[in-house]
């Protein structure tokens, strides 16, 4: 209830804070790639001289550089010249956002191709299924789980003991029983979040104040009331927020599914570029992957204000 | 045939008991005795008030009542039955705000009377005459954290009659409320009492209003919670039979009594 | 400072193991750290900068030295001679039987070239065949479910393959078109320019394992070390060995003469390179001369 | 505080509930794998008859193995036999437990080579370094998120961008900066987990009862002191949990980390076993890795119930 | 030379003043007016009393003089500088607990002393003090969740007090209180506020509390929340100069007055 913060911040107004939040790593990454002497370990050579083993264009590390230079100089041949670089893993901004365009607007090559905003939806459907198909397992029993001290001793357990295997070994069962399209993907993903989610509904559900069940006891409501008519909603902010902060974890595992049966997907478009060393094309693609992200956790916090009118808001240390 | 109109008076079983009842808390690993040897009988449609020092046990012996908290000895019998867990046979008004934060005014009240009024709009109208006799008629829509504390108070007093339960559980309901509005409330609770008859358990730190409103006051002493004395009221309810007049020669003297009794069990330990 | 050179699950690479286990090396008089990785990690370790040399295929270095660091293929390990295939469902004994069918093959690798080149053999185009894009480690499951009718996958998944689906055949490996793929040990130049004395002895070791290999008094202790380096039964391994056609010194070295077709490296690798700028691997034609380096054999 | 439960649940006692949590899914996994017919879509051929193509031990599918005994019949050849089998990729609990004890029991074979065990603390002591610097980073900054709202406003939306990145994809990367061996596997269990657990702990944080901070400002606590003696304590043990839930989700990212770089630790045995089609020995790796899990969090589990004595028991719905 | 000497007499500013002070809630989506023009002044050293009807606007009022609440016009303002934020040097009881769960008793004490006592255990022995003054000396040791309402009531009593702020702000801190538990905790008070010379702004809907306490009574009524009449109560505090004696003659005259006022200040618009 209480807002108070120091004038200072008030000033700020959160919306600067905001930009300033996605401004701040723009620029580091521009002061690292654009701005000499800050990192830039390589040297890219210009001219190769005398030196047999150099090309045009061959990224070579700064000591070596400077090694063959002195090499070339002692040995009275001509010395190499080169600009100062840094590795292809960190391409800088601008090669990443022709890459951005680029990914965009090419045409498939190949008859059973797709474009590649396509292959984006085509990830986006398989987070959507494999984490409904959690959701909707998951979320009851994690809620009974947290609501009933049996349902958990008898579940939790062992959810405990399963959530440690990781989900990619469950590649090959996967194919072996849903077939190599996107059903083995989307279970990986179900896999991935299932035990998580269950565990962390059931924390959130046993944080509820006993107060309320309390009074809907003495108010008669049944089990089956007090479950659906109190603990439910007095947990469904948290939840909410649970579910955003899975959802994000359900993304992860993305990268792992898409490779399992038939690849498909942005992810598997990461891989395979990243295997090609192509590092601007996976820097645009994991743009993408965040700028999705980002947004669809912004629709649903948006969303979440006008779910949950009765929510105090909350104040920070003053 | 000769035994079955045999007038011998079956006598009915007290609407409540406390038989014998004890309660002990782990404090740190050590047993601490909260109640100890708790005995009394109450008939329906009797009012009890319970008074008795700040910890003395009074709000654990309620919520053994209402079978929210286990009794480590002994146990609350409700017409002879054993209380194990809560129903809405006993209605309960906390110590501690307990409204439900997601729903409005009106909803909070519409919630224990599901089973009564199936019809939603039924429901409502039922609820809304709940509110508005708490007082409360333009707040039904707010939630309980736009409320003060006094009016969600009476929001859960509302919560607690609506379902129209046989005994009522009363912790500090009036703690929170100004005279005026106490004294509308004391008078809506018996009107109630009197026209539905329920049972009524009803913890104070007001003596007067306990003098007002009782039939009976037990009185409670701390260190190990104990029942020390069990004060029948005699003076008469002059208005309307319902509350008593505080400026009845009598009412000094029983308010006086009872300070008395309350201090002697105090100070005998604390 | 010792060599370090990046080594993974290929016979002809597993090899290497040989030498570090028997001390060789050491005999040798050169300190070499080989480290385990998988497949594609060291050839990012490599790219990285990590690496003074890296095990990868003649394709595999063109696109590492293309986009990232380049590489003097120094030393010939093997070609594949039959580990990589084209396994079909049981019923399909050709490569024209695939017309119209779907092949599960990893778009843009060394099996998808193999494919290409079968299917040229057998008058056909890639438009002939349904490709399904499949992960190699995959194509054993994605046979076994029978929604693709081939894959194209190389050891151990090719013959994982085969066991796994029963009838299934390879109707089309790397035998067929032997040196295709070519396995090196890919040296950066600068490491290979300044350490040549040392690249030498590594060079020699090399040459003793081959002869411990194709020594048959001795292969059967090559193949134990080998399996387990990769942790499975020798048995199962020794199946692995026959695809795998380990060069001795004076093969690898007509290899590394300049002719246009598959018997030569040279050759060899302006195929893979054709084949990664028509599959936009990369954008630029590479002069495949900078990546070989015949120095060792001389 | 109040613990109400039906009579019926009461007799069942809470180590038989959990003894049960383990027994159902193995005797699930027996039933599949030893009882003819419930399962069992294969056939293992112990005689391959007149089958051309038939042979020992091959696994078969039931439909196929029956046209083929058909058509031996009808062309008068030996027809083949075979018993019921699962695919190799459900092996059952008696394989696997030998594979567990061959795998624990097997000495290194080779001089470079560690014993399993070995294997397994390293991957260990991977997840604890990972998840140690994510905690020594992630909890200040969450709970910093958390609390002030300016300092939520600059980090938080960036970290939401963030965390959507999968971080294999960082692998190249980590490698280029921080070598081959152990720290670029400890920077992608960092990667994976920090930014949801800055998220996270931020939500736990702002789940902080307001007043318990407003007592304190009256009480004259500074900011700092808010932080550390109001915000921190009152938020331990949802914190404690938290963090018992992420450690978990660190391990789901072992099996990404442990092939970046040269190739160890468990989950590379899981890999490599699973790319040869040992699943007896995958299986055996996944259970290790259940019980190692457990174990830990078990064992958190008991310290957080002495540490922070002022909890209040909760009860379930009754 | 001259003008140094001379003795204009300087008027030091007041205590606590509200200013115009006015508060607007939104309700979904519509402003309600909670507070509306509250003007007042309260000298160093005064005890003042603050009484209305439920809902009426009590608690908004202290919040914002504690700094906790913003105020949307006007303000409040302590020896003329405008209030923005809660500080040491207004101590405050908050209507609903407030103890830190998890801090023992003595802790949650210690809590607000740090400062005055850097070293651990004296803080610890003038915590001891403070929690022994309220009755619960042996209960030191317990986590705020082990005790009942009242006995949390008392710490939370004894935690604003330890530090010896130069306001206290109380917000119906005794309506958990038995009566005579409540009586010693009304003296302990009085003797502190007289010891200390602090300013005691006191919400209680118990009138005879407020008249047995206060300088000054400030009664508010309800929608919107206004400041209808300032009492100034005049009966001597007869016992060693603290409270008043109920059974002065004048007393009954007083909390007559006082209970006509808020029953027409209430009934003029509730
Ligand atoms: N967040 C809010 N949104 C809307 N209205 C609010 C909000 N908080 C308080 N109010 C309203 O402000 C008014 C005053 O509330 P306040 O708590 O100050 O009353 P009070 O005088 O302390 O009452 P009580 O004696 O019952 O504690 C009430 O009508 C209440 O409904
Ligand atoms: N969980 C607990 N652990 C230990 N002691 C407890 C616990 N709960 C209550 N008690 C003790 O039981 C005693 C009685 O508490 P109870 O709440 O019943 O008192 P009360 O009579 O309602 O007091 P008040 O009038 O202040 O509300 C107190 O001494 C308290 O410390
Ligand atoms: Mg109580
Ligand atoms: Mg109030």
């Amino acid at each position: 209830m209480a807002t108070i913060t120091i004038p200072l911040v008030q000033r700020i107004r959160p919306r600067a804070l905001t930009t300033a939040s996605f401004l701040l790593p723009l620029l580091l990454w521009m002061l690292v790639s654009y701005v000499p002497g800050v990192w830039q370990p390589n040297v890219k050579i210009t001219d190769p001289g005398d030196v047999a083993f150099f090309r045009q264009n061959m990224l070579i590390g700064k000591e070596q550089f400077a090694l063959q230079t002195q090499l070339a100089i002692e040995g009275s041949s001509t010395p190499p010249s080169g600009i100062p670089a840094n590795p292809i893993y960190l391409p800088a901004p601008h090669e990443v956002a022709i890459a951005l365009y680029t990914s965009l607007t090419t045409p498939p090559l190949r008859r059973s191709e797709v474009w590649f905003y396509q292959s984006i939806w085509h990830s986006i459907t398989i987070i959507f299924w494999g984490f409904l198909y959690s959701c909707l397992l998951g979320l009851p029993l994690g809620i009974l789980c947290g609501a009933y001290r049996p349902v958990s001793q008898l579940a939790e357990p062992f959810i405990e003991f399963a959530r440690y295997f990781p989900a990619p070994a469950f590649g090959a069962l996967a194919v072996a029983i849903l077939g190599i399209h996107d059903a083995p993907k989307i279970a990986i993903i179900f896999i991935g979040t299932f035990s998580q989610l269950v565990l962390v509904v059931a924390n959130t559900t046993r944080r509820l104040d006993v107060r309320y069940l309390e009074a809907a006891q003495t108010l008669g409501a049944k089990k089956i009331r007090q479950l659906v008519q109190v603990v439910l909603p007095g947990i469904l902010p948290d939840l909410y927020k649970d579910l955003r902060i899975l959802l994000g974890w359900a993304w992860t595992y993305l990268i792992v599914a898409e490779l399992i049966g038939t690849s498909s997907g942005i992810t598997w478009f990461i891989t395979q570029q990243a295997r090609y060393k192509n590092f601007d094309m996976v820097f645009a693609a994991l743009i993408i992957l965040g700028v999705i992200g980002l947004l669809s956790d912004l629709l649903l916090e948006r969303m979440g204000l006008r779910l949950f009118p009765w929510q105090e808001k909350r104040s920070g240390i003053s | 045939m000769a035994s079955v109109n045999s007038a011998a008076p079956v006598k009915t079983p007290a609407k409540l008991a406390f038989r014998n009842l004890g309660k002990t808390f782990m404090f740190q690993g050590a047993p601490k005795q909260a109640l100890l040897g708790i005995n009394a009988e109450i008939e329906t449609g009797e009012f009890i008030s319970i008074v008795g020092a700040s910890g003395c046990g009074k709000s654990t012996l309620i919520r053994i009542a209402a079978g929210l908290e286990r009794a480590s000895e002994g146990g609350v019998y409700v017409e002879d039955n054993l209380v194990v867990q809560p129903g809405p046979d006993r209605g309960m008004v906390f110590q501690q705000f307990s409204l439900f934060p997601w729903l409005s005014v009106k909803e909070n009240v519409m919630f224990g009377i599901q089973d009564q009024y199936p019809d939603k709009r039924l429901r409502g109208d039922a609820a809304l005459d709940w509110v508005d006799k708490v007082g409360l008629a333009e707040f039904a829509g707010y939630y309980p954290n736009q409320l003060s504390g006094g009016m969600q108070q009476r929001v859960a007093i509302a919560r607690a009659l609506a379902p129209g339960p046989k005994v009522l559980l009363m912790d500090e309901p009036f703690a929170a409320l100004d005279a005026q509005t106490r004294g509308r409330m004391q008078r809506h609770l018996l009107e109630i009492w009197r026209k539905l008859n329920i049972t009524v358990v009803f913890i104070t730190h007001d003596l007067e209003e306990a003098v007002l409103l009782a039939d009976k006051i037990f009185v409670l002493a701390p260190n190990p919670g104990r029942l020390v004395a069990t004060l029948p009221i005699e003076i008469p309810r002059v208005k309307d039979g319902l509350e008593r007049d505080k400026y009845e020669p009598n009412f000094a003297a029983v308010l006086k009594d009872l300070s008395g009794l309350l201090v002697t069990s105090t100070d005998a330990h604390g | 400072k010792p060599l370090t050179i990046g080594y993974s699950d290929w016979p002809g690479w597993v090899a290497w193991e040989v030498g570090v286990e028997k001390g060789w090396f050491d005999e040798a008089g050169v300190e070499v750290a080989f480290e385990w990785f998988d497949y594609v990690a060291s050839m990012d370790a490599y790219a990285a900068g990590q690496l003074d040399a890296v095990c990868m295929t003649n394709g595999d270095a063109l696109v590492t030295g293309a986009t990232a660091r380049l590489s003097n293929m120094a030393l010939i390990n093997d070609f594949s001679n039959g580990n990589d295939m084209i396994v079909a469902l049981p019923g399909i004994t050709s490569v024209t039987q695939l017309k119209g069918k779907k092949v599960g093959v990893e778009i843009g690798f060394v099996g998808h070239l193999l494919l290409l080149k079968a299917l040229e053999k057998a008058g056909l185009t890639e438009d002939d065949v349904d490709l399904v894009n499949v992960s190699t480690n995959e194509t054993p499951m994605v046979l076994a479910s029978g929604e693709v009718d081939a894959i194209v996958a190389w050891q151990p998944n090719s013959s994982l393959s085969l066991q796994m689906v029963p009838g299934a055949t390879s109707i089309y490996s790397s035998a067929n078109d032997p040196g295709l793929i070519y396995d090196t040990l890919a040296i950066a130049p600068e490491s290979l320019n300044m350490r040549p004395v040392e690249w030498a002895k590594v060079f020699q070791v090399w040459y003793r394992i081959v002869e411990f290999i194709n020594d048959p008094a001795t292969q059967s202790e090559a193949i134990q070390i080998m399996a387990a380096r990769v942790g499975v039964a020798p048995e199962a391994y020794a199946k692995l060995m026959q695809g795998t056609r380990f060069l001795d010194q004076a093969e690898a070295k007509e290899k590394f003469s300049a002719t246009d077709d598959l018997t030569s490296l040279q050759g060899s690798s302006k195929i893979a390179d054709a084949f990664n700028v028509k599959y936009k691997v990369y954008s630029d034609a590479q002069n495949t001369p900078d990546y070989i380096n015949d120095s060792l054999y001389q």
